[in-house]
């Protein structure tokens, strides 16, 4: 083994039922790098990982590590960070019934006895260098999600390690977040660490990457070094295909805000949100932006009834309906995609099919049964329309990748064809290329008359989508963007305070 | 006025069992009145250890008699060596427990192992040419099925009477036709049934019925019981079952005098060396029971 | 967010959890219960003998509940252990009067404290085989813990008749050795002939709140303890977490196993009676007495001292009924259905009530 | 092409393996134990009516109140990831209203309709009580229903004022045994005529996939307008029916109900023939049929044992082995175990065929 690499994994396959998720895939770690692992969603990036890390045993393929003769067999997360291997995974692998503190201390160590106060101590001292806003003995489960995210990373990054993976560490997380979340990385990389990072955000990946690692459908396409791969090559390389038009997203001519809204609330309150005023015109894409936890997801929520609704009213194509519940909602033409989607969008153990047309069918009432052809056919539909990789439509939607099951809740919302559909943060943990596809979708909807609401942590993504953006701060509307304030400087400066 | 009141607390088994443990609880609540002079309390429970919590509580709530019919024979030294302790009289009903009689003031109860031979014994008397039985057991380890049990397993051993199958139904009607439908469907011969009460007996009887085999009077199979419920002897008066072993659930009135007398500050005299008061008991025939039999002796409705 | 960041570490108190408020409830009602019992019923309740009478007969009821609960903390349940306690108590009478290894004991010339050291022994034996033959089964097969456990509860109960259909009983030498009582004097009451008799507590208790601390202890401080709470709030994130989860999920079973041979042990010297019916429903009253002191079904909640209040609540709502003088057989175990009920509605609205007020306050801020 | 549709009914059907793999085992055993174990003949009964009779037949029909409760269970499992152990007690409530009103006249066709309504009637408030508590207070069902569990033959035994009230009556008694003309007992009947409303139930509504739903994801079942509360709330009612039914059946077959014993520890076998089907006892997807399978499965084994002469006290620690044997060979682990030996044998035949193509 050369001397400076920590990690190799050699022709690494690991099949599921149905899906050759690793084909023969090769994979090196040198210390002190940044290491980008890309692809597709279910390209094999997380499997690989949890291969690696013992949460899944290979099917065949061996995997050497720096100062270990011969191959190991790494058989659980524990032995795996026996070898010094520390990972945050895609999705949060917390227990939110302990504290912030003990989750970021259980399985580590030898120590037989718990010493509460030291823990606390150790972890209140790193939370407050990470300057993440939890306290040490907060029950973990009411954090948000991306304190959560970073509580994960804290873990991580205070192990001593000399290997760090990172399965889509900045998802849920704002610029500032991520800035500091490279500022470590770096300095880690510095003191030797060798380190994966997996993301679908092509700049950060040119940001902190030294080198990046390409798959494809499960098997290895390349290891390059960054400069040698531009941008644009990466994206090629992922998705297999030359996509020049990529980057070209036409902004559609914008609809008639002054037009008659479709749906309009006044005073509209729930048990999560302040009162706000809202309105949207068919054809329609706007979007509510601000800063992690300023209410944008509480404000559509309220609009969807998803929080008990304690105020305000509503009026649908100018007639007053009753909206309190999300049943009256998705009567009414709404659709929303909730931006939790393991808490809130999938029902793990039921498969694909079921999880496409759960909506319509809740829609169409429990007296009129989609009959499996009719199920068949909308999910073979919604599978190749959205090119979501699965085995088959009657695999349970648990055992697909992240990426992939956000795009079947996407296909439950569009197999209702509603009026208004309200998408929030639809593109988390999706890949570049079906991302732009999604951004597409969203416009050509929005050309055939249905009216969305698109919220996004990325500004960018949503500068290109909406035409009107609604500025929230401290759960408050601050500020309302449209034509040409549609810029991101005004945008940042209206959240900082600076608008209104 | 509650101090002029004697204070009793019974201990018994809930009147749901049977129509034997309905007219036993009846028979407690009846006697043990304010009318009468007592301030009663009652608890039921078919489980020991509750009994014996109950019993305990009883003590240290400062009855001044204690009455108990227990669900198991054992477990029941310490209670009463505390009730001993705090001066209060144990009075033991319907059925006996495994201690020391000096525990006790008086055991009012029925002799199971004698009700047993008196029923095996009226079997013998059929002079059936074979003895082909099917056994069906009451929960297991109370007294009542110890005494039913103990006068058949001797003929089992003696060799005059064949086991077809023993098992026990636990009191429980439905358990004991399956039972008997196994047997049926085994296809071994059997020609006497001896239910443990009178529910068993019924399920079993169901189970004949199903099967296309008679019973009774003239019938294939000899049909046994025990407690005299009103609608088994009414079975036993239509010929359809042969024998049903009466069990006294009258105890009250006695304990009752005997309290009255201790409280009088006399003595309980004409105890057996078990202070034992057995009740008198006997065994109905289907040929010879009448309709005043059952209006004297039945039990329920 | 900066302001944020600066405000939400101060050291300010924490919010009650879930289960320090549920623990909160059970231990708020039993005073309550208890207080009020003492008021309306008095009698018995007036005297510290009641009290002691609860704990005496629950002594192996504590034991379990501790077991179950950690047992649901990992998320798994176990109905094995009113069948496990009635067995060794069965066994260890056996042992005592002679029945059981009858050669074993006499070649070994074992005296009367001998045998009752072999007694505890097999006692303990029994416990830890049950609970590891269940805990391989559950944690190395991945089977339904619910199968397994019933399974285990039948085996018992079989095993007790097949040893002995007949009441078995411990003589009385050995008895008196076993049923030594703790005597309280000045908690004790006179009687009626004017003898003041004192508390008196048994042994089982003493070892019953050992148990209950050391479980606390192990919960509270130890790795593993930490690790059952891992395993039952996220099976699959414990793992990842470095928890090793099929260690863990055995130890729980072990654990739960052992307590329940124990307890199978402190019943006996309690009644010094082994049938087939001993410790009926226990796994009900077990699993009950957790929930009320605030564990949850589901694991990665709940403490071993509300399992403890949580038994004497159960003991105390029977007390109340059994001495209230209810002379109808169906209203006492309507009441006490009833009173079960109030008790955990109640719970249920208080801890509603909490999260919806929680809610509230961080929307003043 | 067939040997992909092959291979998904075993993929979709595989948590049926455990009861038939047991059901399969039972009757291997008796095969070998005593052929004549299966033997079915028609006899005629004491009325002079031709009924079926044999081991199987007791199976099926002893089976019957444990496979309609199992039913329920399975709902009520699904949905809301726990147990209903009130069944047994709420089984006793139902007959003894049956019998309440039964007792009130003369029993005619009427009577008999009106007493089983009234006691459909008592049985789904007691299981909406038990629902609501689950369902609006967020109660752990086992806590919830051990109210019921603790007090509902006291309320059963209340209802009638008396210990083992009886009815004769022929319809009664042809609700329990058999109808005068059919051979088959009619609790059979009963059962499958409760299978099919369900099946029609299933095959005619989406509630079993409302329900799925609910009990996987409680969270997203109500953001895509399932309401929870509502869903758990209904299969504990539909249990309730299932407790009426199965109480019906258990007071006709002896024209008594004894409310101490009627249908005692149902509840731990219904959870059992639950999880022995493959079901997870921790809510979500379910199967109703591995669950009757399981039921019957359970039945086998006891009349087996029964059989044999197993003393009934015993027949628990026999029943226990044979489970712990049954699920360990169905248990996951093992399957596994055994795929890899099989992939395997496999890898070479597979790697020919490669070399073919
Ligand atoms: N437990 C599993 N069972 C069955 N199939 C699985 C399982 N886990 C992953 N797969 C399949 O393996 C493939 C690779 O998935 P993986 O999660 O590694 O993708 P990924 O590259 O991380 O994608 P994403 O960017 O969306 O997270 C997918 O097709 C997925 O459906
Ligand atoms: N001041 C606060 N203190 C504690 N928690 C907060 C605060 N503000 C918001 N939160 C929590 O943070 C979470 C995120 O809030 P919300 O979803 O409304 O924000 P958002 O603008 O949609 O941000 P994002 O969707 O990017 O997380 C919520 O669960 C909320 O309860
Ligand atoms: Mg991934
Ligand atoms: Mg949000």
């Amino acid at each position: 083994m050369q001397d400076d690499i920590v990690l190799t994994m050699r022709r690494i396959c690991k099949y599921f039922p149905g899906v050759r998720a690793l084909n023969d895939v090769d994979f090196t770690l040198r210390k002190g790098t940044i290491h980008a692992l890309m692809g597709e969603n279910g390209a094999g990036k997380s499997t690989l990982i949890k291969v690696l890390t013992g949460v899944y045993l290979m099917d065949e393929g061996e995997i050497r590590i720096d100062g270990i003769e011969g191959p190991v067999t790494i058989r659980s997360p524990q032995e795996a960070q026996s070898y010094g291997i520390s990972t945050v995974y895609q999705e949060i692998t917390l227990c939110p019934n302990l504290t912030v503190a003990e989750n970021m201390f259980i399985g580590r160590g030898e120590k037989k006895s718990v010493d509460w106060k030291a823990m606390e101590k150790r972890a209140g001292e790193l939370l407050e260098s990470l300057g993440i806003p939890a306290r040490p003995k907060q029950q973990l489960g009411s954090c948000s999600l991306a304190v959560q995210q970073m509580v994960a990373i804290a873990r991580a990054v205070d192990t001593e390690c000399k290997v760090l993976i990172l399965d889509e560490p900045t998802s849920s997380l704002d610029d500032k977040e991520v800035a500091m979340l490279f500022r470590l990385m770096r300095d880690l990389r510095d003191r030797g660490v060798g380190i994966i990072f997996v993301t679908h955000f092509l700049e950060q990946v040119y940001e902190v990457s030294d080198t990046i690692t390409v798959l494809r459908n499960g098997e290895l396409v390349g290891e390059y070094a960054i400069k040698d791969l531009p941008q644009v090559k990466l994206v090629e390389k992922m998705i297999g295909k030359d996509l020049a038009d990529l980057e070209h997203i036409e902004k559609h001519a914008t609809a008639d805000t002054a037009a008659e809204p479709l749906y309009e609330v006044k005073n509209l309150s729930s048990s999560e949100s302040r009162p706000f005023d809202f309105h949207i015109a068919k054809g329609e894409v706007n979007g509510f932006t601000g800063l992690l936890g300023s209410g944008r997801s509480e404000s559509v929520r309220a609009i969807f009834g998803a929080d008990p609704v304690t105020g305000g009213s509503v009026k649908m194509s100018g007639k007053s309906v009753k909206i309190t519940k999300p049943l009256d909602a998705m009567k009414n033409g709404i659709g929303y995609l909730p931006e939790d989607r393991k808490r809130d969008g999938i029902v793990a153990e039921l498969s694909v099919r079921d999880n496409i047309i759960l909506a319509l069918q809740v829609v169409s009432g429990v007296t009129h049964p989609i009959s499996r052809a009719k199920a068949e056919a909308f999910a073979d539909e919604y599978i190749k329309a959205l090119d979501i990789k699965t085995a088959s439509s009657d695999t349970p939607i648990g055992s697909l990748s992240g990426g992939n099951q956000q795009k079947v809740i996407l296909a439950r919302w569009l197999l209702t064809h509603p009026q208004y559909l309200i998408l929030d943060e639809p593109t988390r943990g999706i890949d570049v290329g079906t991302k732009t596809e999604i951004q597409k979708l969203v416009l050509k909807l929005a050309e055939e008359g249905m009216s969305i609401t698109f919220i996004s942590s990325e500004i960018e993504e949503m500068l290109r989508t909406c035409s009107r953006l609604i500025v929230m701060r401290d759960r408050n509307i601050v500020g309302e963007l449209t034509g040409a304030d549609l810029t991101q400087d005004r945008v940042m400066h209206t959240i900082a305070g600076g608008g209104n | 006025y509650a101090d002029d009141l004697i204070k009793v607390g019974i201990v018994n088994n809930p009147p749901s069992e049977s129509g034997y443990r309905e007219a036993n609880v009846n028979d407690f609540q009846n006697v043990f009145t304010k009318e009468n002079g007592y301030d009663a309390q009652f608890f039921y429970s078919i489980k020991n250890d509750e009994q014996l919590s109950a019993a305990q509580q009883f003590i240290t709530d400062g009855v001044d008699y204690l009455l108990i019919s227990a669900a198991e024979t054992t477990g029941w030294d310490k209670v009463l060596a505390d009730a001993a302790d705090q001066g209060i009289g144990v009075f033991l009903f319907d059925r006996m427990i495994d201690v020391d009689p000096f525990l006790y003031e008086a055991a009012v109860v029925s002799d199971m192992a004698q009700e047993g031979d008196t029923a095996v014994d009226w079997l013998l008397a059929q002079e059936l040419p074979e003895y082909n039985v099917v056994h069906i057991q009451g929960a297991m380890g109370s007294d009542a099925q110890i005494g039913r049990t103990g006068a058949l397993d001797e003929q089992f051993e003696a060799g005059t009477m064949k086991k077809v199958v023993q098992q026990t139904a636990t009191w429980d009607e439905a358990e004991a036709k399956k039972i008997v439908e196994s047997v049926i469907n085994s296809g071994e011969k059997f020609n006497v049934i001896y239910a443990e009460n009178d529910g068993m007996a019924k399920g079993a009887v169901a189970a004949l019925d199903e099967a296309g085999i008679t019973h009774g009077i003239d019938g294939d199979v000899v049909v046994m019981g025990f407690d005299c419920n009103k609608w088994a002897l009414r079975e036993l008066f239509a010929g359809n079952w042969n024998y049903d072993g009466q069990c006294s659930p009258f105890q009250a009135a006695v304990i009752d005098t005997m309290i009255q007398t201790l409280e009088m500050g006399g003595d309980i005299d004409g105890l057996n060396e078990l202070h034992q008061i057995i009740s008198q008991e006997q065994g109905f025939d289907a040929m010879h029971i009448c309709r005043a039999d059952i209006a004297t002796y039945g039990l329920g409705e | 967010m900066n302001s944020k960041n600066n405000q939400l570490p101060a050291r300010r108190r924490e919010p009650m959890t879930d289960t320090q408020l549920l623990l909160t409830i059970t231990i708020c009602i039993f005073f309550v219960m208890y207080v009020a019992a003492i008021l309306i019923w008095g009698g018995g309740f007036k005297k510290p003998q009641m009290l002691f009478d609860m704990l005496n007969d629950n002594a192996f009821l504590i034991i379990i509940s501790c077991g179950l609960t950690i047992v649901m903390i990992t998320g798994s349940i176990d109905i094995s252990v009113g069948g496990v306690t009635a067995l060794v108590a069965m066994v260890g009478v056996m042992i005592l009067n002679g029945t059981l290894f009858e050669g074993l004991i006499a070649s070994m010339h074992l005296a009367a404290a001998g045998r009752i050291v072999f007694a505890v022994v097999v006692s303990v034996l029994i416990g830890l085989a049950f609970g590891a033959v269940q805990g391989f089964l559950i944690a190395h097969l991945e089977i339904q813990p619910f199968i397994i456990t019933l399974a285990g509860m039948f085996f018992a109960r079989g095993m007790i008749t097949i040893l002995s259909v007949d009441p078995q009983k411990a003589p009385q030498d050995l008895m008196d050795i076993l049923q030594k009582r703790i005597e309280i004097e000045w908690l004790g009451s006179v009687n009626k002939k004017g003898v003041l008799i004192p508390a008196k507590m048994e042994i089982g208790v003493v070892i019953a709140l050992v148990i209950v601390v050391l479980v606390f202890l192990l919960l509270r401080k130890h790795r593993l303890g930490r690790s059952f709470y891992a395993v039952g709030g996220n099976r699959q994130s414990a793992l990842m977490l470095g928890v090793n989860v099929r260690k863990t999920r055995f130890m729980a079973h072990l654990i739960c196993g052992l307590l329940s041979g124990i307890a199978g042990f402190v019943f006996m010297m309690h009644t010094g009676a082994g049938n087939a019916t001993n410790a009926t429903a226990a796994e009900m009253n077990a699993i009950a007495s957790s929930i009320i002191g605030g564990t949850l079904l589901t694991g990665g909640v709940g403490n071993v001292i509300g399992t403890f209040f949580g038994v004497l609540t159960l003991s105390t709502i029977k007390a109340i009924v059994t001495t209230s003088g209810l002379r109808d057989p169906w209203w006492q175990s309507i009441t006490t259905g009833a009173m079960l009920a109030f008790f955990i509605v109640l719970q249920s609205v208080v801890l509603m009530g909490k999260n919806k007020r929680r809610r509230k306050s961080e929307e003043d801020k | 092409m067939a040997g992909k549709k092959k291979s998904t009914f075993f993929a979709n059907n595989s948590q049926l393996l455990i009861p038939l793999i047991a059901i399969a085992l039972l009757v291997i055993f008796n095969l070998f134990r005593d052929p004549s174990f299966f033997s079915v003949s028609i006899a005629s009964n004491n009325r002079g009516d031709p009924v079926l009779q044999g081991n199987l037949i007791s199976i099926l029909n002893g089976a019957s109140e444990l496979v309609i409760l199992s039913m329920g269970m399975t709902l009520v499992t699904a949905a809301s990831g726990g147990q209903d152990i009130s069944v047994g007690a709420l089984a006793a409530i139902a007959g003894s209203m049956f019998v309440k009103v039964l007792k009130s006249g003369t029993v005619t066709p009427g009577l008999i309709i009106a007493a089983f309504l009234a006691c459909c009637a008592v049985a789904m408030v007691f299981g909406a009580f038990n629902g609501t508590l689950v369902s609006v207070f967020g109660i752990q069902p086992m806590i919830a229903t051990l109210i019921l569990f603790t007090s509902g033959r006291s309320i059963a035994y209340w209802i009638n004022g008396g210990a083992t009230p009886t009815i004769e009556n022929a319809t009664i008694n042809a609700i329990g045994s058999f109808i005068p003309g059919i051979a088959i007992p009619t609790p059979i009947l009963i059962v499958a005529a409760m299978g099919i409303l369900f099946a029609l139930l299933f095959r005619f509504t989406a509630l079993g996939m409302y329900i799925q739903t609910v009990g996987i994801n409680q969270s997203a079942a109500r953001l895509n307008g399932i309401n929870p509360v509502g869903i758990k709330l209904l299969t504990f009612i539909l249990l309730g029916i299932c407790c009426a039914v199965s109480g019906v059946i258990g007071v006709s077959r002896l024209g008594l109900i004894n409310h101490e014993t009627l249908l005692i520890n149902i509840e731990m076998d219904a959870i059992l023939a639950v999880a022995i089907g493959g079901n997870n006892l921790g809510g979500g997807k379910f199967k109703m049929i591995g669950s009757v399978l399981g039921a019957y499965a359970i039945q086998a084994l006891t009349i087996t044992l029964y059989a044999m002469k197993v003393p009934s006290t015993d027949v628990k620690a026999y029943k226990a082995i044979v489970i712990i044997i049954l699920v360990v060979i169905g248990s996951p682990v093992v399957k596994a175990k055994v795929d890899q030996l099989m992939k395997k044998i496999r890898t070479g035949g597979s790697a020919e065929r490669r070399q073919s193509a």
